[in-house]
């Protein structure tokens, strides 16, 4: 907006701000603390932690993207439908955040494993299997994040001041067009929130992918499978992997969000 | 035929809404009214943002909202473009490209657009401002891209509603006088008289959800129905060919002017500001022409008096004046006019 | 699936090293190509029995098992074979400091073990009404890792976890009676694989595969 | 808003959303294929299923609430404050949903836990220990589902007019006042999307809380925990919890949701 | 002591801002200009919501806002309330709630909150919709709301960025006269010249970031800067005593109303309705008075004459008139204005 003086916070924000703060960051120095920097390298430069490394990016974009495309209608529909079914649709839509990760990942199985009864059809008619690929895995992922980003999206269109969208369309924009070229610019600050959230949330997605996809090296071992598996062998190693995990969201999320949030 | 004609019926909250008028090709209605009155639910129903609940709605040939019929034409198909009281400037789009949005919708060759647009800024003096959002903009450079974008628009029907109410006075003059050139429909609300009366060819007058009153400028001023908008329409406007002082009538007549002006002009002056007189009066008023009284209304203290020389005019004088010139139907006498009191705007020409 | 390996071989969490290092002496001495998959046993379970394209299936316990068999998934031709076992021990964190020297040492400390529906879970409770002990844990813990990690950071005094996942983080307590309470691990065939799958068993029964598994502190199966 | 014609939804966008509906919705119509529905009431019966869903309410509610107290005032820094050190801790707020929750939950041992460099101190000055009690599980929860919460109230008030507050500020308001009085208010559609974000996320926890919390029935077991156990041993009785684990999540939401956005 | 003093800059955008004027305790002063030209921003810098860059904003005795003596008192604290172009009627709350919020910002009892309230919406005509919440009001309702607010809060200091702009002729010309006999120190940004002459008892004229005039209306109605002054400021305003038809002007002389009004009341008629005679004339104008010549400005064709007989007025007549009636400074002639040019509005009573 305007220029201004730096906002001042005010006393009470800024104590129960900064202890909130603490509550995130206390944990996150303990486990800095942990590490044993020494061999932060070398495990660093394993071939497995490189391609588990490109794989979580790969499916934590792919799945971020999916959300974009599939929730981006969603959260419309959700905001703007006055039935009463949304009421029911809302809380569904939340479903998956609830049910803890290996039981979601459960869930998968039955209707999309080679025996659920949707997965059946894909393998009899197109030979499609999902659990133990990539693709699986960016499924799994896709599930458990899909509610961050839907309500981001049905909170801010909710919150969108309408006079846009009818100026739009008394201008001759169809519903459609305007979508494109009004609603979804406007809620450019709920949408890239949302997309962060979907991210950040299917980079540290583990219960989910082992359940459903399954932890198989190249293909659906992402940072959060190869942590696991060095916690049970190896803790040592587990804290460096859990550190390698932080550094880069904190790489991917400074540069990109900051660089969202910066043009605005 | 006309260009749309509404019959219909609708509700806002607990405020029920019925209309009925029409509007002719080319026509442009000026809708006046109190706060709260209905103004804007009128201008939503006809651009499709209001359903009818009752009654239709037609542009044209085509009925676009007819609740029996089951039939309702949604906003982007109407031939209509609806400026909101807000504004509705896309914060995301800098002034240019607001601008050519609704250009944008109509796939016109982004060549023609292009030309289209910096047309409008011109005309509008937004050019220095193009590039800029709108949340760097003051509150008048907003209504003047809202106006813009909604001209640049060049819908079949104009719908709009108090564009001018935060642009300034001589702005807010030359844009006057460019809606009334405007060959399109126009259905426009607004809170000044002077606007009112320079653009509408019809007054609209809208209370508590219904239409109390339509007709000519001249009619509804001749007669208003209450004091409201007796108060609001206290002027007489003409149009003449100007040629150093002298602003030649359309339809016959002189009058002298303050300025010199050499093109076709608006006039306007308050009904009040007519001084009438039994013999040839000597002073200021450089303008002095015979009349016949043809009509006499009175509203208790002061009387509204139609009329007729080489043009025709409504004059307001007090009873006592009245009693005092003993005027009647047909009485002939002289009307005075200052040409200070005179408003002369240029035709056509902009800005 | 198209993918071209020979054997699939799913394998619990806590053979995965092990397994990793069994599938390479398999790969060199055959020139077959496997590729393993490991979570925890029951994960593995549901993903056999849910129709996971898997020939062989290495478990950390009998039940579970149990339950791909109940649901026909194992080739009825081929034996389930035992091919290793494993047994508790007590630990303490490192210095121990609630100077735990018995078992009975833990009663009115803060322990850690694994629920008793679990199969390490069942060990240490029957172990304790073996030594007429009533358990009465700081947490049930639904598995050995979790169990762990709480003895290491020294959130309890005690737990009882698997001889094989003792780490350099931990101080063992000898308990010898524990040695006799073991946990099988069973591998089997999975319906629909071809004979290189029982091969691979073969191999991790052979004397090969078994030094691996010693090296990773596995006892082998009915040694005692 | 204004009444109006019910919205039509574009054909391109209604397509996309039953796709993103479906993705959500066929997973749970496979869980609730396989639930054995004979042994539901008796299951839901069991005096430690009974207590596990009245910890897991206790322990989801009070985490929300948490969540309130202190994400309120730092979503309002994060949005608010123009330096620097912003970016970076509004990349920091993200991490606990990046790091698997196991792997959070031993970030959390290492600062609270008995050994731990804040836990330690907590011991020694107060005697208090975290794990294995209510309050750890609370901690847990919190620790998990506060960033979800905290990105919700940066959104929505990073999408706020300054109009209302600068306002509220001229007619006297002091900066603390206006921000309960005018910005809480109208951010309460962002205000509700976060709670309920991070209800359902804290409903769900399970990782953090097994790791940092541990498992006491009565104290630290809710019915994630119990879920968990249960797919170990006893896969029927675990798809029977996740489906009370759904219904009570339907129910809450839908009633509680329902009327907030019912009553804008 | 002045109420505050301005003598500074600042920058909006890349727009450079530089004012420097005071204003007495209880004055009213009412800023004009064109769109874009610092009126809000202006407003802005006083309220504390655009802090300097560069000299002194004081407050009575009290430094604001000093740059260099880093001193920025925030908005909260400082005796002045702002009412944004936009109003800014808070969404969440209902007419009467947003009413009452400044008082509550004052820990005002609430027996008391609850009287200020209930006057405020019978004055501003909201009681009916008191309850209403702001999304279901009219645009004009919504600036009723945002003006009530303000006065409500009863500052020391009240800044309006055109309150009145979507609000009805009716309403805001009671509003005006509210205005203008409010005690409260005022500074009011207007493009309505009517209400600039009403309320102002100074006028400030602001262009490009600077202010250009600065002075009562008739000093700025008679040597205007520019056109659009002039344009802006063609009006003279009298307070008056009437009885019947008669109004005693204060300090002196009377005028002939067109209705009867009993009490005291505010008088206004444009310059250019004032006509000058030689001899006295006879016809409708029922105001005739002597006059001596006082002052002449000649902007080319039109020229503003200083008149003096009972009262002050300043009359716009064309030069040609002027070399017609022979006018000189000193001179003697009459000036007639009619009863219906005169507009009246009661002083004191409201609606
Ligand atoms: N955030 C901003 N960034 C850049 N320029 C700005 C910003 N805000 C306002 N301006 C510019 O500053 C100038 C003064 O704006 P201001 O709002 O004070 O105008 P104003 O006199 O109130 O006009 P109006 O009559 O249209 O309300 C304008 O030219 C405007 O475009
Ligand atoms: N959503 C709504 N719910 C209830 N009443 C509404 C709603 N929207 C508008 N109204 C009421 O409907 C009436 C007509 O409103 P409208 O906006 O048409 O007035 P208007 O004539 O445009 O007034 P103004 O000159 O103030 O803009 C008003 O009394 C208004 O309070
Ligand atoms: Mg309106
Ligand atoms: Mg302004």
């Amino acid at each position: 907006m305007r220029t201004r003086k730096p906002t001042l916070i005010p006393p009470p924000i800024a104590i129960f701000g900064t202890f909130a703060m603490l509550l995130i960051l206390v944990p996150f120095i303990g486990l800095a603390q942990r590490t044993p920097w020494g061999s932060f390298l070398s495990i660093l430069g394993e071939s497995s932690v490189r391609s588990a490394i490109s794989l979580s990016l790969l499916v934590a974009s792919v799945s971020a993207f999916i959300c974009l495309i599939l929730g981006l209608p969603l959260g419309w529909i959700l905001a703007r439908s006055q039935s009463l079914w949304m009421r029911l649709l809302r809380a569904i839509v939340l479903l998956p955040m609830v049910l803890p990760p290996v039981a979601g990942g459960t869930a998968l199985l039955f209707a999309l494993g080679r025996r659920g009864f949707v997965g059946q059809k894909l393998d009899e008619w197109f030979g499609i299997t999902l659990p133990f690929t990539t693709t699986g895995a960016i499924i799994a992922a896709t599930f458990v994040s899909l509610p961050f980003f839907v309500l981001a999206i049905e909170t801010s269109i909710n919150d969108l001041n309408r006079d846009f969208e009818e100026s739009a369309m008394s201008l001759g924009s169809s519903p459609t067009r305007t979508f494109f070229s009004v609603t979804v610019p406007l809620i450019r600050t709920g949408l890239i929130a949302g997309l962060t959230l979907s991210w950040a949330r299917a980079l540290g997605e583990f219960g989910a992918t082992i359940t459903f996809a399954g932890d198989n090296p190249g293909r659906t071992r992402t940072l959060p499978l190869e942590l696991f598996v060095a916690l049970e062998s190896d803790p040592n190693r587990a804290v460096v992997i859990g550190m390698i995990m932080i550094i880069i969201s904190l790489g991917v999320l400074i540069t990109l969000r900051g660089r969202w949030i910066g043009q605005k | 035929m006309s260009a749309l004609k509404l019959d219909g019926e609708s509700v806002l909250g607990s405020t029920p809404l019925e209309y009925s008028f029409q509007v002719e090709e080319g026509e442009h209605l000026v809708v006046i009214g109190q706060n709260g009155a209905g103004k804007s639910a009128l201008l939503r129903i006809l651009a499709g943002l209001l359903p009818l609940t009752k009654g239709t709605l037609s542009i044209g040939k085509q009925i676009v909202d007819s609740p029996v019929e089951n039939i309702f034409l949604p906003p982007h198909k109407r031939p209509t473009v609806l400026q909101l009281q807000t504004g509705a400037v896309f914060p995301h789009l800098n002034v240019a490209k607001n601008i050519a949005y609704p250009l944008r919708q109509m796939k016109t060759e982004s060549k023609k657009i292009r030309k289209a647009v910096e047309e409008t800024l011109e005309r509008f003096q937004l050019s220095e401002i193009r590039n800029r959002l709108p949340h760097t903009l003051s509150g008048g450079q907003l209504s003047r891209v809202a106006l813009a974008r909604s001209i640049a628009a060049n819908p079949r029907i104009l719908l709009l509603d108090e564009p001018t109410s935060s642009i300034d006075i001589e702005a807010s003059s030359w844009i006057d006088e460019f809606l009334k050139d405007l060959r399109t429909t126009l259905i426009l609300v607004s809170h000044d008289p002077v606007e009112a009366l320079v653009i509408g060819q019809r007054i609209l007058v809208v209370d508590n959800g219904r239409i109390i009153q339509k007709g000519t400028p001249a009619d509804v001023s001749t007669q208003p129905t209450n004091s409201w908008v007796a108060k609001f329409l206290n002027l007489n406007i003409l149009t003449a060919s100007a040629s150093g002082f002298e602003a030649k009538i359309d339809g016959g007549g002189s009058l002298r002017l303050a300025e010199k002006w050499n093109e076709r002009v608006n006039i306007s002056f308050p009904s009040s500001a007519i001084s009438l007189y039994t013999n040839t009066p000597d002073g200021s008023p450089r303008n002095v022409w015979e009349v016949t009284v043809k009509t006499l209304h009175s509203d208790g203290e002061i009387v509204r008096v139609g009329i007729e020389g080489p043009f025709k005019a409504t004059a307001i004088i007090t009873q006592e004046s009245l009693d005092h010139l003993d005027l009647r139907l047909g009485t002939k006498c002289w009307a005075a006019i200052k040409a200070n009191e005179i408003n002369v705007t240029p035709k056509g020409s902009l800005g | 699936s198209q993918d071209k390996t020979d054997v699939k071989i799913m394998a619990a969490a806590s053979l995965s090293d092990a397994f990793l290092e069994i599938t390479e002496a398999f790969e060199a001495q055959t020139g077959l190509k496997t590729s393993l998959y490991s979570a925890g046993s029951a994960t593995l379970a549901t993903q056999i029995i849910e129709g996971a394209n898997a020939d062989v299936i290495a478990l950390a316990n009998e039940q579970t098992m149990d339950r791909i068999v109940v649901s026909e998934q194992v080739a009825p031709e081929y034996r389930i074979e035992i091919f290793a076992s494993n047994h508790l021990v007590l630990v303490t964190p490192l210095g121990n400091p609630a100077s735990i020297l018995s078992f009975a040492d833990t009663v009115g400390k803060k322990t850690a073990v694994c629920a008793p529906a679990v199969p390490c879970g069942s060990l240490s409770y029957a172990f304790a009404e073996q030594e007429g002990i009533e358990l009465n844990p700081a947490s049930v813990e639904p598995n050995v890792r979790s169990v762990r990690t709480k003895v290491e950071l020294g959130e309890v005094d005690a737990g009882l976890i698997y001889k094989t996942d003792v780490t350099a983080g931990l101080e063992v307590i000898e308990i010898p009676e524990l040695e006799s309470l073991t946990t099988m691990y069973p591998i089997a065939v999975i319906n629909g694989a071809d004979l290189t799958a029982v091969g691979f068993i073969d191999f991790v029964l052979s004397e090969a595969g078994q030094a691996i598994l010693g090296r990773y502190g596995f006892e082998r199966p009915y040694e005692n």
